[in-house]
């Protein structure tokens, strides 16, 4: 028995009939095509599932699409242009939000898996704390797992955007690398 | 040439993609008419099978096809394993289970059907009718005298018996002032890259294509041997490795799944996915360690070393994956660790027990060498009441010692240990570290101070030493409009060879790292190569872009020679330039040179045209690269809290492509030590049922667990390659668990304890302080 | 992991629900915010036939003051207790206790209703709610009745609410002045959960230099949260000193059978319950001198 | 998994005999017995639904009585499968009479496995406790009603009943 939903992801209104118990998870992947979010422990445990639910950070492993329903999400590939972090982060199109922007120039990545879902965590914890120190960061990103990196990285990632934040000054994304400063 | 990229901090080339969620990893591709498939496990470790019944499955909804290991038998070949020891007995692991299970979690029946959720559904309308065995978990009793062996055929549990002996032991235990012996365990891990695997297969019965996407870290073995184990032509086969979610060892395999999806697909004449749920992933994908070491070391009072022998158990688990029996022997190599040693035997006894297959999980071998050498120096010096730094440099081999060769039979190439050593001493300010020390003794605290002094063997190669091949392909192409292709054997899933190899191109043709495109996974766009592993992917594959990218560029001095009138010694790759030493003028650029190459008109005589090389790098030896690591935890007297305070690591893997990257590598793989010193720990109970089945009880280090994590570097060169690169991938896990063990020994000697194994969870270390309370010295 | 099919109802208004649940009795399950019920579906070592999702009704999500009490919607979520400014002032422990729960994103979306109602023997919330006396109500189709937190629990994941009930709210009665309250919890460092969690919530009297009455909720140590009487019992009355804080403590698993499992075993479980009771009362008798010791 | 445990029932060993050892009664005593049908002497086919809560399963097996000595003591073998995993137990149980009634001793030991024992774990010990309280409390209930009622030992109770 299919149950209707509507959701606003990544500033589009989407609308449908879905099995009660479809995962919100698989909803964005599998439904909307939007594969960044990740599916990683299905236990709400790893974090790589985590999207933005009416502005705050949720495990969307644990989430059915029915229970999201009415409500805006915001995934990875929204980010960048979400209306939520824009003048909070975010940038017009094309660019990268500043939390991304700190993930490529900290080296806040390795395989990338869970970086969608860490990147989102990071954007919750700096709506709330906008200069957190380390201590909070780390805390903050306790519901996220990450087998590459240390997580040291990441936590230079975070502080880097914090900084660029509080600087609101976007920037152009290039598709090649480049030296950091 | 000149670096100026080589060496420099440059961001990630993969990073944009991968930042915003548009790259693509096996789960995220989707083809037209895609069906599921989900997969029937054994919830026994050792049961018959008495029979399989999918006539209800095959009934509903959704469900295309319903199969059973008697539906498949002679179809498919079993898992293969390409380590051999002599006289090792066979252990196969079928793709379906057809007769008997022999661990929790073998698949027993596949079921397809058109959505991911009527595949699972159909699973629970399998019934399977099992006649339960006494399992067998535990590798000393499996055995032990009377233990029913697990496969047919077979008169013990007993895999295999390798041995290794170098130098004169008897002498050596002969003089020995002191014999100190202990029992180390190195428990099994579960490696847990984020990224499950997962398998897309799609078969073109047309062009009698199959093409199978799989979360890998070898593609090019995996479809040598899909071909294989379902006789289908390899020519027909392309194995695409898309995005990888980590692998740490777990993906450098061949698994069932892998070929019965590509069956599946060819039977349907439909695309199969499947994607192994974190449960399949903890029962059913390799696992890592477990031994259980019984050392014995002959000491001299001043603290020199002057033999070793250890007995290994290694739990192989019920069968064998693609390198399984390999594994403990890289720890009985590397046993002597960077010390000069000058008697070792090593006896290993490799075990089957009704368990998932160890296999390499990164470091493979080489973290148990490390802990049973460091523990081994760590209990000498307690013996001897001697600080472990001094014992562990007494026993340095010196830089002019170099290439040294250990009683095992390994070449040490190049390195200067006590560099590493007292750079890390002054990192961490070691005496001051020692004063604080005996302070907060004093006021009942109880700090831990471990120094790990290791070397390991990486580079994997060369092929005399390797299973299936230790060298590495690498294909570069100037493309006509001057961008640069470079097609690498090597499999990267994170290690961010994507920009390394582009900076090396960089600065070998003198244009930007922009114009290179380094193409990986996809065995119909690179040529053969073996893959991502055994920290080989910048010392072998890089080596093997190397010397294309040297065969291009003399191509390319060739005709811009040609082109200005110059000797083709004297050209100079610069800022987009081909130009002649002797003058600026006589000089061409990058994309002038490579447009003749194609255009043809004017090339040198007797050249072909075109602008590619292929190399095929065969490494004469390993690589070791080496370091000191050194850690301070506190223990909470009350719970038997194991918090990190400091830890400091100092690592030399030669020279360095990029150090951003470098210092990634060391971090992960410290933090993975960190995850098996403290908190993991793949738990079986004594039905064979694996009770840490989820992410639930299965800790893996937080970035809340973790402490500030300094590290330095001193840079000796391998001679082994021209790079003078070494590989970095796996030394941080491999030097780290030492100094994480060492440092709990340390805090806990008040209480008398010299050593514990392994992961020291709270409730271990507060038992062994409430025991030995009444002996705090 | 895919739950097993059900059938999915969405009631618009408590009452709807209400009907709902009575309906369908034991064969329903209520879903909140899904943080405890989903994962047991997908496992499907839960695979109720109805879902009852209660997450869209209006009005059950509050912090505020009535009649001299605080009241909470049963699905307010942990984040919006853990950074209520009203929670703060008049009833810290909440706060404190809902800060650690699990991580960010389960706490921006798990409800203290539905936390409270699924009684996992590691959840946070029900020691805090035994130390505050706090009060749970329950309606079903008739109306609503009282259920006194100390009766709440009744064992491992089994409370008082029938089938049919629903829990709607939680009453605290603020915390006067002189008290103070503190969470100490050893978490298990995979999942979160409490091996032990102890809320202490003290009262001081005659000049701050002695405990008038002391409440001990521990969680994680046996099958259900409970009050540790023997430790208040210890407490009360008596003029404050590390030993008498001590000696209390040492009756934090008096009667108690302790779980064991995995993580803990049932002696280790004992003697943290022990520690992390001295630390709990230690941390609250400082919160009631006013000595802070970093925020919430 | 171990268990064990002493508990005192109000009738004469005789009397808890007949309950333990009478199949129709003793599926009244199981927690979520749902059926309990005769498959060869001292042997029955089971059906049984047992959950705390949310969680819950269904369970089809046998159950065996082994080293009858009445009315003293005797075996009690279990085994069933479901879709969460499968359970293995066996049991001993002993009376000894205290004046008008039994004191119960008994030590068992399960094996448990599939999903249950790999998720269900820090939850299975305190699970199999209760399930054990339950059976007890159930038995003291009965021997309870049937004193009270003056006992009608032959009265045709049905095997088959809906779970709880």
């Amino acid at each position: 028995m299919g149950v209707e939903i509507q959701l606003h992801v990544n500033g589009k209104q989407h609308h449908g009939t879905v099995e009660p118990r479809l995962l919100l998870v698989h909803y964005l992947r599998d439904v909307l095509g939007l594969t960044g979010t990740h599916i990683g422990c299905e236990t709400s445990i790893c974090g790589a599932c985590t999207v933005l639910l009416d502005g705050k950070a949720v495990k969307s492993c644990t989430l059915l699409a029915v229970q999201a329903s009415g409500s805006e999400i915001t995934t990875i590939e929204g980010l960048a242009s979400s209306q939520k972090g824009a003048g909070n982060g975010a940038a017009a199109n094309g660019a990268l939000h500043a939390v991304q922007e700190g993930f490529w120039e900290k080296h806040g990545l390795q395989c990338g898996y869970c970086t969608p879902g860490m990147i989102l965590a990071a954007v919750d914890l700096l709506q709330r704390n906008k200069n957190p120190n380390e201590g909070q960061i780390r805390s903050a990103l306790s519901g996220n797992l990450c087998r590459c990196t240390g997580y040291q990285h990441i936590i230079e990632a975070v502080q880097y955007a914090a900084k660029k934040m509080s600087a609101r000054k976007p920037l152009k994304m290039s598709a090649s690398a480049g030296r950091t400063p | 040439m000149t670096t100026r990229y080589i060496g420099k901090p440059l961001k990630r080339k993969e990073d944009p993609r991968l930042i915003q969620g548009i790259s693509h990893y096996v789960d995220d591709l989707n083809l037209a008419g895609m069906h599921y498939a989900a997969f029937l496990r054994s919830p026994h470790a050792h049961a018959n099978i008495r029979s399989v019944d999918l006539s209800k499955a095959r009934h509903a909804s959704g469900v295309v096809l319903a199969l059973s290991g008697a539906d498949i038998d002679g179809a498919i070949q079993p898992v293969p394993c390409a380590a051999q020891i002599p006289d090792m007995k066979s252990a196969a692991r079928p793709v379906l289970a057809r007769d008997r299970v022999r661990f929790v979690g073998e698949a027993v029946a596949v079921v397809v059907a058109s959505d991911r959720y009527a595949a699972r559904d159909a699973l629970d309308l399998i019934e399977v009718d099992y006649e339960p065995l006494t399992p067998i978990v535990n590798p000393e009793k499996a055995i032990a005298k009377g233990a029913t062996p697990l496969h047919a055929g077979h008169k013990d549990n007993v895999a295999f018996k390798w041995e290794l002996e170098g130098g004169d032991l008897k002498a050596a235990f002969k003089s020995a002032d002191k014999v100190i012996r202990q029992r180390l365990v190195n428990q099994r891990l579960i490696p847990v890259p984020i990224e499950t695997r997962g398998v897309i297969a799609d078969y073109q019965p047309g062009e009698g294509q199959l093409t199978v996407w799989s979360a890998t870290q070898i593609p090019h073995l995996l479809r040598t041997q899909i071909a294989s184990m379902l006789n289908f032509p390899e020519t027909l086969v392309r194995v695409v490795a898309p995005e990888v979610g980590g692998g740490f060892g777990s993906k450098l395999n061949v698994y069932p799944e892998e070929a019965l999806v590509a069956y599946l697909a060819i039977q349907l004449g439909k695309p199969v996915k499947w994607s192994e749920s974190r449960r399949e992933n903890f029962q059913a994908t390799i696992h890592g360690r477990d031994q259980i070491d019984d050392v014995e070391v002959a000491v001299k009072r001043d603290g020199s070393i002057l033999g070793l022998r250890c007995h290994v158990i290694a739990d192989l688990g019920a069968y064998y994956q693609l390198l399984t029996p390999l594994i403990p022997t890289l720890t009985g190599l590397m046993m002597t660790g960077c010390y000069k040693i000058p008697a070792a035997r090593m006896e290993i006894t490799g075990v089957f027990t009704n368990k998932m297959a160890t296999d390499a999980y990164r470091g493979a071998g080489r973290p148990e060498a490390t802990y049973l050498i460091e523990r081994v120096m760590d209990l000498v010096a307690a013996e001897l009441k001697k600080d472990p730094v001094e014992v562990r440099r007494k026993n340095f081999p010196q830089p002019n010692d170099f290439p040294y060769a250990t009683p095992t039979g390994l070449i040490y190439d190049s390195g200067d240990y006590e560099k590493a050593l007292d750079m890390a001493l002054k990192v961490a300010d070691y005496k001051k570290l020692r004063q604080e020390q005996a302070k907060l003794r004093k006021e009942g605290r109880y700090m831990g101070i471990g120094v790990s002094t290791y070397v390991e063997i990486c580079g994997m190669g060369p092929s005399s030493a390797m299973p299936a091949g230790g060298w590495e392909s690498a294909t570069v192409r100037v493309e006509p409009t001057g961008r640069v292709s470079v097609m690498t054997g090597s499999s990267p899933h994170g290690q961010g060879q994507e920009t390394t190899f582009a900076q090396m191109g960089a600065d070998v043709l003198g244009i930007d790292p922009s114009q290179f495109q380094v193409v990986h996974g996809d065995t119909s766009i690179v040529p053969y190569g073996i893959g991502t592993f055994g920290s080989r992917a910048t010392a072998v594959g890089g080596t093997a872009v190397y010397k294309s990218l040297l065969k291009v560029k003399e191509k390319l001095a060739h005709i811009a020679a040609h082109l200005v009138g110059s000797d083709p010694e004297r050209m100079v790759f610069a800022d987009g330039k081909i130009s002649a030493k002797e003058s600026p003028k006589k000089s061409v650029a990058f994309g002038q040179a490579v447009s003749a190459a194609y255009v043809a008109k004017t090339l040198p005589a007797d050249m072909e045209p075109g602008l590619e090389a292929t190399t095929f790098f065969e490494p004469s030896n390993f690589t070791y690269p080496f370091g000191t690591h050194i850690c301070v935890v506190e223990i909470d007297r009350e719970i038997g809290d194991v918090k990190l305070v400091r830890y400091v690591a100092v690592d030399d893997c030669g020279n360095v492509l990029n150090p951003l990257l470098v210092e990634g590598q060391v971090q992960g793989g410290i933090v993975q030590s960190v995850g098996q010193a403290l908190f993991e720990e793949a738990v079986y109970d004594e039905q064979g049922q694996l009770i840490t089945g989820e992410l639930m009880d299965y800790a893996l280090p937080h970035a809340s667990d973790l402490c500030w994590i300094e590290t330095a570097r001193t840079v000796t060169p391998t001679p082994v390659n021209p790079l003078g690169v070494k590989g970095v991938g796996e030394a941080g896990t491999i030097g780290a668990t030492p100094a994480l063990a060492g440092a709990v020994a340390d805090a806990l000697a008040p209480f008398g304890v010299h050593h514990v194994d392994m992961p020291f969870k709270r409730e271990k270390i507060w038992q062994l302080m409430r025991k030995s309370a009444g002996r705090v010295q | 992991m895919i739950p097993a099919s059900f059938e999915y109802h969405a009631p618009k208004t408590l009452d709807e629900a209400l009907r709902l649940v009575e309906r369908h009795g034991d064969e329903a399950k209520l879903l909140a915010g899904g943080h405890s019920l989903l994962p047991l579906m997908k496992l499907r070592l839960a695979a109720p036939r109805y879902v009852i999702d209660i997450g869209h009704l209006r009005g059950m999500s509050y912090i505020r003051e009535e009649n001299g009490q605080i009241a909470i919607g049963a699905l307010t979520t942990h984040s919006e207790i853990e950074h209520s400014e009203l929670l703060a002032a008049k009833c810290p422990l909440l706060p404190q206790t809902a800060a650690q729960i699990g991580d960010v994103q389960v706490r921006n979306r798990g409800t203290i209703g539905g936390s409270l109602a699924h009684a996992d023997p590691g959840g946070d919330y029900p020691a805090a709610i035994l130390a505050l006396d706090a009060e749970i109500i329950a309606a079903n189709t008739s109306g609503t009745r009282t259920i006194p937190a100390r009766d709440f629990f009744v064992d491992m994941l089994t409370t008082q609410l029938h089938p049919g009930e629903i829990l709607t709210q939680i009453r605290i009665a603020p915390r006067p002045p002189q008290s103070g309250t503190a969470y100490e919890k050893l978490h298990q460092p995979a999942s979160g959960f409490a091996i032990v969690g102890v809320a202490a919530n003290v009262l001081l009297g005659n000049g701050r230099k002695a405990i008038e009455r002391a409440a001990i909720g521990i969680t994680g140590l046996a099958a259900k949260a409970f009050r540790a009487e023997a430790v208040e019992r210890a407490l009360n009355g008596k003029t404050i000193s590390d030993k008498v804080i001590e000696d209390a403590s040492r009756n934090a698993a008096q009667g108690v059978e302790p779980l064991s499992d995995l993580h803990a075993s049932g002696e280790y479980r004992r003697e943290m319950a022990r520690v992390f009771t001295r630390r709990a009362i230690a941390r609250a008798i400082e919160a009631a001198r006013g000595v802070s010791r970093g925020g919430v | 998994m171990k268990l064990a445990g002493t508990v005192t029932l109000p009738a004469p060993p005789s009397e808890v005999w007949s309950l333990l050892t009478d199949a129709p009664r003793l599926s009244r005593l199981l927690p979520g017995c749902e059926q309990l049908e005769p498959d060869g002497p001292d042997r029955y086919k089971a059906a049984v639904k047992f959950g705390i809560a949310a969680i819950s399963g269904k369970y089809a097996g046998t159950l065996e009585f082994a080293e009858k000595k009445p009315p003293h003591s005797l075996i009690l073998k279990l085994d069933g499968k479901g879709l969460p995993g499968f359970v293995k137990g066996e049991g001993r149980i002993e009376l000894t009479p205290k004046g008008d009634t039994t004191e119960i001793a008994y030590t068992g030991e399960a094996h448990v496995g599939g999903l249950i024992a790999s998720v269900g774990q820090r939850m299975l010990d305190a699970a199999a406790r209760k399930i054990v309280q339950q059976f007890f409390d159930s038995a003291k209930a009965e021997l309870e009603s049937t004193k009270g009622a003056a006992a009608e030992p032959n009265s045709p109770v049905k095997a088959h009943r809906k779970g709880n």
